[in-house]
């Protein structure tokens, strides 16, 4: 599932793993879908709505994502929450809050909480595993959807990969936007799926503006992305994903 | 009239594997008012004859009317009425409820036929003086002596005006003088009441006094005589 | 003169049938007083043993070695290093009926698709626990873990329920390194077990010692060293302390320590160093509830025989000749109660309550105290030794008092007396 | 003169026998009357220090907050039901809690805590925390981000009294919540989980940390008496508000401690059950004897015309003052040891820590009730009579004359 939220942020999860050059068209399918997004680095502002039954709210951030593994994140409303910042080094996350203006380190047993209340979890932030890596991936169907023709890419979680999935199935365009990813459990029972909507242009190219992460078994319960700024390619530099650059607040204007 | 009779009664334990012939068909006859005394030596039925007139034990054979009743038509606790209220009875010994005072013991019976308790006052009073005891009316059974306690004994019986006062050895643990007394006292009662006394003794004083003497052996009558 | 002399004896024993509905209700009093005591000693013990047990058994041990900052901070910078040279280094030290089982214990986050749960990771050998832990008895669903299986992971029957999962399902297992980086892994449920504790079970679970520790990359790694004394008397204190002093003379420098279970487990030690005081009181309590009642039936039967007292005395027996009479009754009462009682307590708790009792109904309750669901009796030769002694002992001094009482009748009173 | 009087004048005949007897219902008497007034006492000592370190004797949540705790399932305006629940006349004390998982850290270590809001000036006559500070000291009213942690979370954390720990979690609202809080003081329970997982903050600023807009999470309630508190629930779930939210009685909270007290108090029914049926068995000679040795006597009576009935009225009427005598006897001295060890209490000695494990206090105090006084008793009256039945029903088949002779 991390690789959910990678997607969700595009940024900075799917790194362009050096997979093993695995043949086959579905692997090349998965690689190019995640290279298509991951950018060398980007730059984003986007909406995060957590919706519940009774209650729904909304969290507007902005983000940086560089390379496989780097990633700064600060919410920029609402202003209670302003100034929280999450970075992402490695395997290893920092927490920040303006107003005790301390940064703390999540333990690994923390890794699987809520990230900032959402239905993704820190981990979806910061493990890297690729996709690509612990899967077997095969194109199941193929079919023509407003003139693009869509990849239907099953992705079997390999015997010993440490992942909870049971597989993955991915809807792939042939432009490699991805359009769905859905999450089986080992019975291959759907347990949450993530949807891309909406089809917009960021700098140049076609991207899904609205991203929806829900578990089947509570439909009203879900997470929705909503990209306002994407920039890709951009040039950031290192120390940008360091504990001191988490602390400062000149970032956030 | 007779007040009771015994028609052809015969009683016999067993103990273990012998059996004892207590009572052999006897038949006999009690006026109102009289003074018997049953003699004759252990084991000659005496005692077995005094029981089953006080409906204490029931005969194997034969019958015993009391006041033309035939007491073995009655139940455990008609019988134990007609004691109650009818017969008086005077032991040997233990005859006395050794935690209860002189008056007590005769204020008890009194209280058991359920008399009120300023009749019973009276009565206990009467009969205390009746006997001679007055001054030793809260004293216990064991503060008294032998003659005294069956005296109360005696008072016991007769407080409840029966109709006959069984006696069953009761001059038997007393010195000759406190017997005599005792009886004297007892033929009083017999002559002023007019209640029918009988004894069953091997004591010759008691014969003596008696108006009418019955004698028994091995369960037989062997002489009636009356005086 | 002898004590014991053939004809007191008889004289004792035909006058205790003299009157048989006495001597057999005042029995009965004995023999159902005595059999409360052991039989409830027995439940009593078997209760606390169980809890003993359990605790011990529950990755305790008889002796425990760690590096003392474990105790403290339960993370892997306070580990064992080599711990399986310093198993065998320890191992040669003691006798050969004694087991060591080497462990390593982490906090961890178990993941399935639906849910995250903390756990504690224990990394074990599969064939040293056998004896030693719960976890080396069989298990409830399932098979065990083989020596070899990398990837074998044991859970509790009723962490399994709760997440939903079954034998053969895989689930990822995270812990923090060395560096305090999270390490995941795959592993699949080979078994489940039932634990006596439903909070163990819903919080260990278990994998190969090797592969926890290639896992975290923390090769030859443990927590601690648990040893178990199999046939030594575990729970007596000279043993076990005498172990954890020779074991800490070879640990010396080493930086670890060896810890016995009585410091391991304080206040069950304490709890247990109770029960035979509180044993004791129960026994007591019971004895002078038939206390009263035996004295009583003795006295009686000495006011019955008054005459007869005079009567002996009359013939020259001195008062001590009466006082070892009655006492020696007193004694045939006791013998025979406590002969009877023995023999019922010894059917009820090894026929009778066989299969122990189920004290299932008090579920959380039991739970609580840390007591088996099922109580089995134990009957400890201690306690009977104790439930026996306390009756002979205050059974002849309270049947002195009749007998004291017989011995003064003199001849003249009695006979005025009857 | 009546028939009680004549039982009570024959129990004496023989005093030694009958005051043996008496003694020995007097002892399982006394016994009873204390070992149950002390396990009750015991019991409610138990649930008290219990419900005084954690859940009170009622507590008012949202619906589903017992069952699934959620930062969002709060109590709004708490004040207004405040005033609705101090209204009830046999509440002691009323306090509002909150609750929030949080990461806390300290210098090096990190770890999940729960963090309870508290009003320093209710929690002190509601919870026993305050009295347990071992080092450092409770919160006051006047404190902004202080805490008190427990002693073994505390460990974990590797903090001490003065020390700052930073708290992580997410407010009511979602919002990210973060404080620093400096550690005041240091608890210790002796109950584990707890010393483990609890930090206290003052209600004020947890409210500030957490968002949480005035709301709650819980309202406790302790009641005068334990036994309030069924009858305190009912009452709050009459109330306007409560009806809406759930109304949670110790017994729901803590369902093991319930449990394990009725265990307890089984197993000790099962040993005075025992103990009762030794003494019967031990009196039951004296019954015995209290009419064999006097059947002449009640063939005298029978010959004047006691009917048996009657005998057999008298006879229970002995062994029922006898065992009264004895009931007295041991209620009073029962009352009397009960009172004593009340006042001074009652030390577990070396099975004190054992105990502490599952909130048992140090000393425990027996506790005299109406139902601690009269339940042994009333056993023992029953076994008593039945037993002395079992003699006297022979009266009946006792012939007058056989007994004369005997």
């Amino acid at each position: 599932m991390r690789r959910i939220a990678v997607a969700s942020f595009v940024v900075f999860l799917m790194l362009s793993s050096k997979s093993q050059a695995a043949d086959g068209e579905a692997l090349v399918l998965v690689q190019k879908a995640f290279d298509y997004w991951r950018g060398l680095s980007s730059y984003s502002e986007f909406s995060m709505t957590i919706h519940r039954p009774d209650f729904e709210r909304t969290m507007i951030l902005r983000g940086w994502t560089k390379g496989r593994s780097d990633g700064l994140f600060y919410v920029l409303q609402p202003p209670k929450d302003m100034g929280n910042g999450s970075l992402k080094k490695g395997r290893q996350m920092w927490s920040y809050n303006p107003k005790i203006n301390r940064a703390i380190k999540l333990p690994p047993s923390m890794m699987s909480q809520s990230w900032m209340g959402s239905d993704f979890s820190n981990d979806d932030l910061a493990k890297s595993d690729s996709i690509l890596d612990d899967y077997d991936h095969a194109v199941v169907e193929r079919e023509m959807v407003d003139g693009h023709q869509v990849f239907t890419v099953e992705s079997i979680a390999k015997e010993d990969a440490p992942v909870v999935w049971g597989k993955q199935i991915l809807r792939v365009r042939d432009d490699f936007i991805l359009l769905s990813e859905q999450f089986f459990d080992e019975d291959m029972e759907l347990v949450k799926e993530m949807t891309a909507e909406d089809l917009v242009e960021f700098s140049g190219r076609i991207f899904p503006k609205i991203w929806t992460m829900r578990r089947v078994d509570e439909r009203d319960r879900f997470t929705r992305l909503e990209y306002h700024i994407l920039e890709f390619d951009i040039d950031i530099e290192d120390r940008l994903f360091t504990l001191a650059s988490l602390k400062s607040k000149k970032r956030l204007q | 009239m007779e007040i009771i009779r015994v028609d052809s009664v015969s009683k016999v334990y067993h103990q273990g594997r012998v059996s004892f012939r207590a009572l052999d068909k006897v038949s006999l006859d009690f006026k109102k008012g009289e003074f018997v005394a049953l003699a004759g030596p252990s084991g000659s039925g005496k005692t077995t004859l005094l029981n089953l007139i006080g409906s204490l034990d029931v005969p194997d054979e034969g019958e015993v009317f009391f006041d033309q009743k035939n007491l073995s038509e009655l139940n455990d606790s008609e019988r134990a009425d007609l004691r109650l209220h009818r017969i008086g009875f005077v032991f040997q010994a233990y005859n006395l409820i050794p935690v209860l005072t002189a008056a007590e013991n005769i204020d008890y019976i009194l209280l058991l036929q359920k008399v009120d308790k300023f009749l019973r006052t009276r009565k206990v009073n009467d009969i205390l003086q009746e006997v001679g005891l007055t001054d030793k009316a809260s004293n216990r059974p064991d503060e008294l002596s032998g003659g005294q306690q069956q005296r109360v004994a005696v008072a016991r019986a007769i407080v409840t005006d029966p109709q006959v006062v069984l006696a069953d050895e009761p001059t038997a643990n007393l010195d000759s003088t406190t017997g005599r007394k005792l009886l004297e006292m007892m033929q009083q009662m017999n002559r002023t009441k007019k209640v029918t006394f009988i004894f069953a003794t091997h004591d010759p004083m008691v014969m003596d006094f008696a108006d009418r003497l019955v004698s028994l052996k091995d369960g037989r009558i062997v002489s009636d005589t009356a005086k | 003169m002898r004590f014991f002399d053939l004809l007191s004896v008889q004289i004792s024993w035909r006058n205790l049938w003299r009157n048989p509905r006495r001597t057999t209700i005042i029995l009965t009093a004995i023999v159902v007083g005595i059999i409360s005591m052991i039989v409830l000693s027995a439940f009593g013990r078997g209760m606390m043993e169980g809890m003993v047990k359990n605790s011990i058994d529950n990755l305790v041990g008889h002796i425990k070695i760690q590096n003392p900052q474990y105790r403290i901070d339960p993370a892997i910078d306070n580990r064992i290093d080599q711990a399986e040279k310093i198993a065998a280094q320890i191992g040669e030290l003691l006798p050969d009926d004694v087991q060591l089982a080497t462990r390593l214990r982490l906090d961890g986050v178990l993941s399935t698709s639906r849910e995250h749960t903390g756990v504690m990771i224990v990394g074990i050998d599969p064939a040293a626990e056998k004896g030693v832990s719960f976890i080396g008895r069989p298990l409830y669903q399932g098979t065990p873990l083989q020596p070899e299986d990398a990837r074998g992971l044991l859970i509790g029957q009723g962490l399994l329920e709760r997440l939903g999962l079954e034998i053969g399902k895989k689930v990822v297992v995270l812990s923090q390194d060395a560096s305090g980086e999270g390490r995941s892994k795959a592993f699949r449920i080979r078994g489940s077990y039932r634990a006596e504790m439903r909070d163990t079970e819903k919080r260990y679970i278990f994998i190969n010692l090797k592969s926890f520790q290639d896992m975290l990359a923390a090769p030859g790694s443990a927590t601690e060293i648990s040893i178990s004394l199999r046939n030594a008397n575990a729970y007596q204190t000279g043993t076990v302390e005498d172990y954890v002093d020779r074991i800490n003379e070879r640990l010396d420098g080493l930086g670890l320590e060896a810890t016995g279970w009585r410091q391991l487990l304080p206040a069950i030690a304490a709890y247990i160093d109770m029960f035979d005081v509180y044993m004791l009181i129960w026994f007591v309590v019971v004895f002078v509830a038939m206390g009263f009642g035996l004295a009583n039936t003795v006295l009686m039967a000495v006011y019955e025989r008054m005459r007869e007292f005079g009567l002996q005395r009359a013939l020259g027996l001195r008062s001590s000749g009466i006082i070892k009479n009655v006492m020696i009754e007193v004694l045939f009462l006791l013998l025979i109660g406590m002969a009877l009682a023995d023999l019922c307590s010894f059917f009820l708790v090894k026929v009778v309550f066989r299969s122990g009792i189920d004290l299932g109904s008090f579920g959380a309750g039991i739970e609580m105290w840390g007591i088996s669901r099922i109580v089995y009796p134990v009957l400890s030769l201690s306690d009977i030794v104790m439930a026996n002694g306390v009756v002979v002992l205050l059974g002849l001094l309270v049947g002195l008092y009749p007998a004291l009482h017989a011995a003064r009748f003199t001849p003249i009173e009695t006979m005025r007396h009857l | 003169m009546n028939d009680l009087l004549l039982a009570w004048r024959n129990i004496w005949r023989n005093p030694r026998r009958s005051i043996l007897t008496i003694l020995a219902i007097a002892f399982a008497t006394a016994l009873l009357v204390f070992m149950l007034s002390f396990q009750f006492g015991a019991y409610d000592d138990m649930i008290d220090s219990s419900v005084r370190l954690s859940t009170g004797h009622v507590q008012i949540v949202a619906p589903g907050y017992h069952q699934r705790p959620e930062m969002r399932k709060v109590i709004d305006n708490p004040e207004e039901l405040l005033q609705e629940a101090t209204m009830l006349s046999n509440v002691d004390a009323v306090s509002l809690r909150s609750e929030a998982f949080v990461l806390a850290s300290g210098e090096k270590r990190s770890r999940g805590v729960m963090v309870t809001g508290v009003a320093p000036h209710h929690e002190s006559k509601i919870s026993s925390v305050p009295q347990q500070i071992k080092k450092g000291r409770y919160l006051t009213e006047g404190d902004g981000a202080a805490g008190v942690i427990g002693a073994l979370a505390a460990q974990h954390l590797q903090l001490d009294v003065g020390d700052e720990c930073v708290l992580l979690g997410s407010g009511r609202d979602g919002s990210i919540a973060a404080a620093v809080v400096e550690i005041v003081g240091i608890f210790k329970s002796g109950v584990d989980e707890f010393d483990r997982s609890i930090m206290q903050l003052p209600l004020a600023e947890f409210d500030t940390i957490f968002s949480m807009e005035g709301a709650v999470h819980r309202l406790i309630f302790t009641f005068a008496h334990l036994s309030d508190s069924q009858a305190g629930a009912a009452q709050l779930r009459q109330g306007e508000r409560a009806r809406k939210l759930q109304v949670l009685t110790w017994e729901e909270l803590t369902p093991g401690l319930k449990q394990s007290i009725e265990l307890d108090l089984i197993s000790g029914i099962i040993m005075y059950f025992i103990l009762v049926i030794v003494v019967a068995f031990s009196i039951l000679n004296t019954f015995f004897m209290a009419i064999f040795e006097r059947k002449k006597e009640f063939g005298v009576l029978m010959s004047i015309g006691m009917k048996p009935r009657r005998l057999v009225v008298l006879m229970l009427l002995e062994s029922f003052s006898m065992t009264t005598v004895g009931l007295v006897l041991g209620i009073l001295c029962g009352i009397i040891i009960t009172l004593v060890a009340a006042r001074y209490g009652i030390s577990m000695g070396d099975s004190a820590e054992f105990m502490a494990q599952y909130g048992m206090p140090e000393r425990l105090y027996p506790k005299l009730t109406l139902l601690s006084v009269t339940v042994g008793p009333l056993l023992i009256f029953v076994v008593t009579l039945l037993t002395a039945l079992i003699p006297v029903l022979r009266i009946p088949s006792l012939r007058p004359v056989e007994a004369l002779r005997s």
